[in-house]
Parts: C-alpha cells; structure tokens; sequence
C-alpha cells in the first residue's frame, strides 16, 4: 500500500541506536545541532565526519538507504556549496575563467558548510530510520514533561502527533479511493488548463475534508466513551527505560564537544 | 458491449521494495447485457479487478477488451474519457464522492464533464432522482443535510446520469437496511432490464448473487477459480466454502434439511420459492405414499 | 492555549488535520506545467483549518504536521516548520471574523481573508524563515532571503487562489446545519 | 432473568431545540443482567441515538436513565461510562492506539489504571477476543473484522457491565461478522457482559435473547423474538424484514404444510419438518 511509503521510513533492527531510548536519541541530536558549528577547521569537519559515519554503521542501517532518503534534499546542499564558492572572494585565487573567481577560502567555505548540512541530515534521518514514530512521540512527550509546569499541554501535543501518524494510512488511502471515483466521474487532473486542473482539484479536496472531519467527530465520540478527558489523572501504559547505554551515549557526545572544542581554530 | 479479460495481472506500487501481486492470469468474458456477479473473499482482488474496466487502473500484464477499446500492459491508451463515459463505477459508500452546492449540481457532474449540455445534464439529473426514489424537491438542497441512506442515493444517481452501457456496482448497500437495500437493489436490476445494461455486481450477499445475476465469478486470492451460472456454482458447495464464501440461506437450509433429513434434492433451491415448493412437494410425497 | 484546556474534538481535528497536511503536502499538488514546479495544496488546507478552529488549531497543525511532513521524508527543518505554525496561528486570528462555518463566504470575507493571509505569508516565509535559517543553520543571507521570497510568493498565490476557492467550496457545504461547529460534552 | 441493570423511564431527546420531531420521544425500556438485547428499526429511527443516551454522550432533554443504581447526570456521566462500554459501527474512526497494545490500553489510561493491574488487563483482554498474536500491529495492517475484535477488547479491558455493539458489524465482511459474533456470544455466554446489540441483521436479532424495535424516534415493539416477529407484516412495513426460517415457515404454512407455528431458527424448523416426516 502507499502508506509504507511514508510511514515505512522505519529500518526494523536491534543495534545499539534502535534499543536507545528514544529520549536519548532525541537529545543526542538535539545537541548535534548544535555542536555542529564548533568546527571550523579541516581536523574538527573530519571529526564529525568519521564520527557520523561511525554512527550509521553501529545503526546497521544500509549507508545508501540513507543517501537514498537525502535525495530530495541534495540539490539544496549543491545550491548552498555553488552559492558559496561564488560569493566568498578571500584567500588565494584558485581557478579562473571568464567572470567565474573560485578563491580557496570559498571552496573551503562551501565544502564546510555542506559538509555541515551532509551531517545534520544524515543524523536526523537516522532517527526516523531507527525509531518508530511512536517512540518519538513517547520521547517527546517524557522530555517535555516539566513544561507542564508552565502550562504546555504537552500530554495533548503527544496525543495530537501520535492520532496524526495514526491515521496518515488511513486518511492517504481514502484520497486514493476519492481520486478514483472522481475520475470515473470524468475528472483529469493531470491535464488541460492551469485553471482547469485547479478547479478539478475541489472534487477531490471537498470529500476529502468532509470526510476528515467526519473522522474527527467519530474518533472523538469514541474517545470520550471509553472515558478520555484530558490529561488530568491519566496513567500511562507506555514505559520508557533508560539504560547504561543511554548514559554511555550521553557521556560520548561531551566527550565528542570536548574535542571540537578542543581541536576547533 | 462485450467485455474480454485475457490473462490480467495486476500488481501494485510495481518495482518498489512495497510491489504486491493483487491479480494474476485473470480470464473472463462477460457478454453485453449480462448481469455478472463477482463475489470473493476480502482481499481477492475484485475491487482490482473493477479497476480495470474503466482504466482507473492499467494491467501490468494482459489485456481487456471492451468493445472496440483494447487496454494493455505496456501500451498507452489515449481515450480514457470516452471508456469512462461508457462504464459507469458506483463505488462502495458512494457518498464520500458528493462535494457540491446542491444535489442538482452534484448529479450533472459526471455528465457535464463528458461534455453534455447544461440543460439536458439538468434534465437527466431529474429523471435520475426521481428512478432512484427521492422527490425532484431535494435537487436545490445541499448533499449534505442528507441522511446517510439518501446521501447514497444521490450519489449513484450521479453515475447514472452518466448514462453508461456498462454499469459496475461494488457493493452498493453496505451499511442500508433491509428495505433500503431492496429497493436499491430492485432498482437496479430493473434498469438493467429496462436500459439493456450490462451489469457488474461485486458482493458479498450470496443472496443479491444468487437471486439477480445470470452469470457469476469467483475470484480467490488474485485470480478467477470459476464462473458459471449461480445454480452451477452453488451446486459444488465444498468448492465454495474452500475460497473463503458463504452460501446463500437457501442452500444453507437446503443442506441442513439433507442432513437430517436424509434425502437430496435434485438441483440447488436457489430462491425460497423454489425452497417452499420442493419442501411441500416432499410433504405431500410422504402423506400421499 | 496557555490555562484554558483543550476540548477533546479540538485536540482530534488538529491530530487529523495534521494528518490530512501531511498527506496534501507530499501528494497531492497540482502540476502547474513548468518542470519540477507544482502547486502545493497542503497550506491552502492550513488556511481552511485555521480559518474553521482559530489560531491554536491552525498553530498546531502547521507545525505538527510540517513536522510530521519532514520527518518522514529527509529530517526536520525547524525554520520552515516554526514558519508553518506561525502562518496558522495568524490566519486564525479572523476565524471569528469570517464565520465560515454559517455558510457565507462573500466578497467582503474574501478580501479580508486575502489580506490577512498574504501579510501573514509575506512576514512569515520573507522575514521569520531567513531569519531562523540564518540563527539555526548559520546559512548565508542573500541565500536565503531569496529562497524565502520564491516560497513566500508561491504560497501567496497558491492559498490567495486555492485558499479562496476550497474555502467558498466547504462554506457551501455547511450552508445550513453544521454540526462541527456544536461542541458535546 | 437477572436484576435490572438499566433502567430508562420516558426519555425525550432533541438534537435541536427546534426541531420538530425529536430523535427520541417517551422511550421507556430495561436491560437485564446478562442477557443479549437487540435493537432493530430502519435509518434513522434512533437507534444510535438511544445508545448515546445509554453510555452518557447525550443527556436527554427528559426523563431518567438509570444504569446500577447511579442516575445519568452531568457529574455521573463518567462512572456510566465505565459500566457501558461501546463499539460503534466504522472500525477505523475508534481506533485509537498507535498498535493493538495501545489501543486497548487507552480506556484503562483514562481511567488512571495503575501500569500493573493495566498490563494484566490488556494481555487478558486481547486474549478474550483472540488477537493475542497482533498486541503489536498498527491498524492500517489489520482487516476490519479484527480491528472490531480490538475495539471489543478495548471495552473488556475496562470491565464494563454492558457492552452495546452499534452496528459493530454492518461494515465487515460475511467473515469478519461472523468472527466479532462469534467473539461477543462467547463472552455473554461466559458471564462477562451483558449485550446491547444493534443491528440491521434480522437473523441476528432472532438469535437474541429479547428485542427492542424503533420506528421514528419511538420504540415500536419489545418482547422475545417470537413476540416480536409475531408482528410480522407489521415489521415490514415499518422498513424491516423477517428471519429467514420465518418467511420460510410461513410460505410451507401457505403451501399447507401444516407446521405448527412459524421458526425463527434453521434448526427449529428442520426439527419439525423431521416430525412430521416421521408421523407419516
Ligand atoms: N492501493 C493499493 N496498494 C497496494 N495494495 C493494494 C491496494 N489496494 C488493494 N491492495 C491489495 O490488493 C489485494 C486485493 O485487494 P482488493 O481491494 O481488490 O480486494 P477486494 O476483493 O475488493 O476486497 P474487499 O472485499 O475487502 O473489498 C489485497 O491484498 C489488498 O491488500
Ligand atoms: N448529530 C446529529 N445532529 C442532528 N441530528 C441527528 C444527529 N444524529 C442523528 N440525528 C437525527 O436523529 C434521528 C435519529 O438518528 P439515529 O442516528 O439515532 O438513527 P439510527 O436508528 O441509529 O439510524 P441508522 O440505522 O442509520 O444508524 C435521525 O433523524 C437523524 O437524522
Ligand atoms: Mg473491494
Ligand atoms: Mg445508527
């Protein structure tokens, strides 16, 4: 069905990354993000390289699944590496023809901030390939938690995010079934005029919201009979467990900011 | 119009990690003005294979003949529209398809898009409301303040004004009660009759199948296992519990009486009619020897 | 959102029309002719959503279900997916004034409607965007002001047409009896 | 019978206040300790509406609802809740959970369950309608019919004293239908619910142990099966139909063979045409 397609992201396994605690992942990147831009030099930019690769590796995830999945956004990084190239005109002139200047600092620049992209992105994709997206939500909800305090509804996010995934197959194979039927009603939404293919798009959308909220209204029905009303007093059947390897994964990523740091120019 | 089916194959999402073989060596041929019936199990591939009729969906193997339209694997077929005008799809819960202002609107839709005037797609839609039993005072009414049994009848009436030759139903009372699914259902066979329709029924009431068509299929797990007549078919009933199928209450009865009866009937009792008539017959055979 | 809690209808319409985002997003855009350039249908919906449940609705489902949107393709851009909760959030400013849910949809609501959601487009993809790129990614300005401005006039133009058209559409459809717009329980 | 575990005296429901007909009008009705109560009428007669006022989604504009010995009210609404469970009629929109597990979870959690008792429950739930082998699929890969058997679990889970089904199987296949029956007779038959079920299936109804008919927003009829398809052309008229073995009873009667009343059941009517065989 589609519906593998988009949620499908998920590479089954038990390596080390898929039994981290989603919250550890979810950390660990979040601190990725950030200590990203502590290199500056070759020596730290090989750093997070070999230690990237390494990941991807103790993850079991297939190294080109993950360039497969980069794909969409490849071209993004190419824009970035040309535009820099271009625009930076210090250090020695390396390449010249015409009114095209390629100077050293900016290949250095444009390799670098790519090379930044390539990480920040292959780390995230990693996460969405080696946790499930209800793991995420638990994590997210967990980590969230102590912003109840001030009054985030942070149980309704996670309620909100994981009905969502829920019901992504379901909602994608009803397009497919609404598409259908009005196609043998003489709908063609690929071809004829702009305007023409944008009118066709109503036939198609107006079911489908209608539907939507249809769902919506049934789902809430259900929910209150089975006695959901908010957060207040709910116990949770989902337990997350932190282990040494959490710790251990916590404790690597200082030690890894220590020595950009340390190495950084 | 005839309808040839020679060795369809169908597979979903082909040449991805996800590719699904729904339909494979698929053969039929259903003769213009038949009403077929096509039962199987979830999942045997009929709603597949309804797919195919209009072009929705496009063989990965084979072919299909209807009429002078030939579509094939491989081959790129330009006029969908005109096939799509010629065979109707009235698909299961019809009514996720209403999306207009009025009930009128909604009904010339169809029509409209294959390029039939205003007035007379008006004309039609009135015709087609009043076949389908609803009074012509709904037509300046939205869709949406229907009920849910109504909301259905408007949506097959679109399909209808379409005026297609070959009209393909997939189960169209799913969820109606007992008289609203009669009616539709009495409707129908009465415009096959009327309209010299050819008429495609996928069901899973082996009553409906029994009682309306004159030609049946049997599909299990992606492909055809038999086709005949309903009294041919459910005269073999091991051969139909084996692809996962009900059989009609007649012949459930029809059996349990044979058991504990010790006798057999000479032909399958298809109608309870034909199950009143053999049961007095047997009752007055015993009082009289 | 802050101290008044969320009724359980509102927190299922966000959940599925997050979802329903998603799904607009990654499949069902209009091809408008020119390669690789097509019409994205998934913030026309935003601004339907958000015009029919209000600012948090239209906050929530913008970010989530970008979120979600990202998550399942190549990794979150958090920029853009702020920049989707922040165009929900203030095109539900005028749910109350445009009343969608009654029926109507005039000439006067549209113009409104177009206002609001082209100013709120404009500060969105033109300013907040570059910005967050350049604070979250360190990207290079003149990079990204031009990205943003190409994204930000697309969309203007998508939910200024689509927008319109889907909103009078569903309007109709609830002419009379809309049942959404009661809250049980 | 056992005691009455619902009571419901003259309630009156309006979906809006002016709206000319209400949805329910002077509905008066019990329901017995263990016992399987259908509920049949066409579209639209109230059926669902009735069901709603049962498990407090709706507070009727008048007259009382009793369930044990808590009236519906306002502040009762949620300990109703948890002595009326429900199954509604479309698999997908009360499915809640991301995978079996959780959806069955999803009551208890609302109910604060502690994590142990909630584990135990679950595992024993699923077993009850035999899905044990699915606690961790996601939805969009079950088919229908198991998806119900979940929703049923999920009500269980939360030991409910009554169950109603709303038309838990007018979208399933012959199969599916037949396995959420399957399921549901078999935890009436062990004692663990008692069972509302409505139903555009006579056949089913027949099989129950009383029957409640509703015509528009009134309740019609209410007896044993035989009482009530006594009633026959009466029924029909109404938009419903008669059981099989009835119709079938009653055309051999036409036909003059003498049967001595008309069967609800397959099995009665075989037994009886097997006497008066053998008298001959
Ligand atoms: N869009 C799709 N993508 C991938 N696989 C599909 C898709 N639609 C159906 N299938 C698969 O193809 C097979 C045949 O499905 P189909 O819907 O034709 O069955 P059916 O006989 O109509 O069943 P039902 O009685 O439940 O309607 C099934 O295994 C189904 O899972
Ligand atoms: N949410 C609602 N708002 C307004 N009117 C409603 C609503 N739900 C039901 N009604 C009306 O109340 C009446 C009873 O509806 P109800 O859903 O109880 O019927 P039902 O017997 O369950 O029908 P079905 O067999 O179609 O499920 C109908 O006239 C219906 O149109
Ligand atoms: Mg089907
Ligand atoms: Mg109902």
């Amino acid at each position: 069905m589609m519906d593998s397609m988009i949620i499908g992201k998920y590479v089954p396994g038990t390596s080390f990354v898929h039994r981290l605690d989603p919250r550890t992942k979810l950390l660990s990147i979040f601190f990725f993000v950030f200590i990203v831009f502590f290199a500056n030099n070759y020596i730290t930019y090989g750093l997070l390289g070999i230690f990237t690769l390494l990941v991807v590796m103790v993850s079991q995830v297939p190294l080109y699944f993950i360039l497969k999945g980069m794909k969409p956004i490849l071209w993004i990084v190419l824009f970035t590496f040309i535009l820099h190239i271009f625009m930076t005109k210090d250090g020695a002139l390396l390449f010249h023809f015409g009114f095209l200047n390629i100077y050293e600092e900016g290949l250095k620049q444009g390799i670098f901030i790519s090379l930044r992209f390539v990480y920040l992105i292959m780390m995230t994709t990693l996460l969405t390939l080696t946790t499930t997206p209800i793991e995420v939500t638990d994590g997210m909800e967990k980590l969230l938690h102590p912003f109840r305090k001030i009054k985030l509804p942070v149980h309704e996010l996670a309620l909100m995010m994981s009905i969502s995934l829920r019901f992504i197959p379901t909602l994608l194979e009803e397009t497919d079934k609404i598409m259908k039927a009005q196609m043998a009603r003489g709908v063609d939404f690929t071809s004829g005029p702009l305007k023409d293919r944008m009118k066709a798009i109503v036939p198609l959308l107006v079911p489908l919201f209608v539907s939507a909220f249809k769902r919506a209204e049934e789902l809430a029905t259900a929910m209150e009979a089975r006695g959901y009303r908010g957060g207040e007093g709910r116990t949770k059947y989902r337990q997350l467990v932190w282990g040494m390897k959490d710790t251990f994964t916590l404790l690597l990523f200082i030690l890894l900011t220590a020595l950009l740091v340390l190495l950084r120019n | 119009m005839d309808i040839t089916i020679k060795e369809l194959e169908h597979r979903y999402q082909m040449k991805t990690p996800f590719e699904r073989l729904a339909l494979y060596d698929v053969n039929a041929s259903i003769q213009e003005g038949s009403y077929v019936a096509v039962i199987g199990h979830t999942g045997s591939g009929k709603s597949t294979l309804l797919q195919h009729l209009n072009g929705l969906l496009k063989p990965t193997k084979g072919s299909i003949a209807l009429g002078d339209t030939v579509l094939q694997a491989n081959k790129k077929q330009k006029d969908l529209k005109s096939l799509r005008k010629k065979v109707g799809i009235v698909f299961q819960f019809p009514e996720h398809q209403l999306f207009e202002e009025t009930i009128l609107k909604d009904i010339c839709f169809g029509p409209m898009n294959f390029g039939v005037p205003q007035q007379k797609a008006e004309a039609k839609a009135k015709e087609m409301l009043k076949l389908v039993g609803l009074p012509e005072s709904l037509l300046s009414r939205s869709p949406f303040e229907l009920s849910g049994g109504q909301m259905r009848r408007v949506a097959i009436a679109g399909v209808l004004a379409m005026e297609p030759e070959v009209l393909v139903l997939d189960e169209p009372t799913a969820g109606l009660d007992p008289r609203g699914r009669k009616e539709i259902m009495d409707m129908f066979y009465e415009l096959h009759q009327k309209a010299n329709l050819t008429t495609i029924l996928v069901t899973h009431s082996m009553e409906d199948a029994a009682h309306y068509a004159d030609q049946m299929i049997v599909m299990h797990k992606g492909t055809v296992k038999a086709t005949g007549t309903p009294r041919e078919l459910f005269a073999n009933r091991t051969d139909m519990s084996s692809f996962g199928l009900d059989l009609p209450e007649t012949i459930k009865f029809q059996q349990t009486v044979e058991e504990e009866l010790g006798i057999t009937f000479p032909r399958p009792l298809l109608t309870m009619d034909e199950m009143a008539e053999a049961l007095t017959a047997l009752y007055q055979e015993d009082t009289t020897s | 959102m802050a101290g008044k809690q969320l009724s359980t209808k509102t927190v299922v319409a966000i959940g599925i029309g997050a979802a329903v985002f998603v799904i607009l997003g990654r499949f069902v855009s209009i091809p408008t002719g020119i390669p690789n350039t097509q019409i994205e249908t998934s913030y026309a919906f935003l601004a339907l959503m958000a015009v029919l449940f209000g600012p948090v609705a239209g906050a929530l489902i913008g970010f989530i279900g970008h979120l979600i949107k990202d998550a399942t393709t190549f990794g979150p851009w958090w920029s853009w997916i702020i920049v989707s909760g922040v165009v929900g959030l203030l095109i539900g400013f005028i749910s109350n004034r445009l009343k969608v849910e009654e029926g109507d949809f005039g000439w006067k609501k549209i113009t409104l409607f177009n206002a609001v959601q082209a100013g709120a487009q404009a500060l969105g993809w033109f300013v907040i965007a570059p910005v967050l790129d350049i604070v979250i990614y360190a990207e290079p300005a003149n990079k990204v002001f031009v990205q943003g401005i190409v994204a930000g006039i697309s969309n203007i133009i998508t939910v200024g047409v689509l927008g319109t058209i889907i909103i009078a559409a569903y309007a109709k459809t609830r002419s009379k009896s809309g049942s959404l717009s009661k809250e049980t329980s | 019978m056992g005691k009455t575990l619902i009571d419901v005296k003259d309630i009156v429901f309006r979906y809006h206040k002016d709206a000319e007909k209400p949805a329910l009008d002077q509905v008066s009705l019990h329901v017995n300790q263990n016992e399987w109560l259908a509920i049949v009428g066409h579209n639209g007669s109230g059926k669902s509406t009735l069901a709603r006022v049962l498990n407090g989604l709706i507070l009727p504009d008048a007259g009382t609802v009793k369930v044990g010995e808590i009236e519906l009210k306002e502040e009762s609404v949620w300990d109703i809740r948890k002595k009326v469970g429900m199954v509604f009629q479309n698999p997908d929109n009360q499915f809640v959970g991301s995978t079996v597990r959780d959806d069955v979870a999803f009551g208890l959690e609302n109910n604060g369950v502690e994590r142990e008792l909630m584990i135990e429950r679950v595992d024993w739930a699923v077993k009850q309608v035999n899905m044990q082998e699915f606690l961790d699929q996601e939805p969009h890969h079950l088919s229908g019919g198991q998806k119900q058997r979940v929703a049923i679990a999920g009500v269980l889970a939360a030991s409910p004293d009554i169950m109603i089904l709303d038309e838990a199987t007018s979208m399933l296949d012959p199969i599916g239908r037949e396995e959420v029956l399957e399921t549901v007779r078999l935890l009436k038959e062990q004692g663990t619910v008692t069972v509302i079920s409505i139903t555009h299936d006579l056949d089913e109804a027949a099989k129950a142990d009383r029957v409640i008919v509703m015509n528009g927003g009134k309740k019609f009829a209410e007896g044993t099966p035989e009482e009530v398809f006594e009633l026959d052309e009466q029924l029909v008229q109404i938009g419903l139909d008669l059981p099989f073995s009835y119709r079938l009873s009653k055309q051999l009667k036409q036909q003059g063979v003498p049967l001595a009343n008309a069967h609800l059941t397959q099995e009665g009517l075989v037994k009886e045409l097997w006497t008066l065989r053998s008298k001959n």
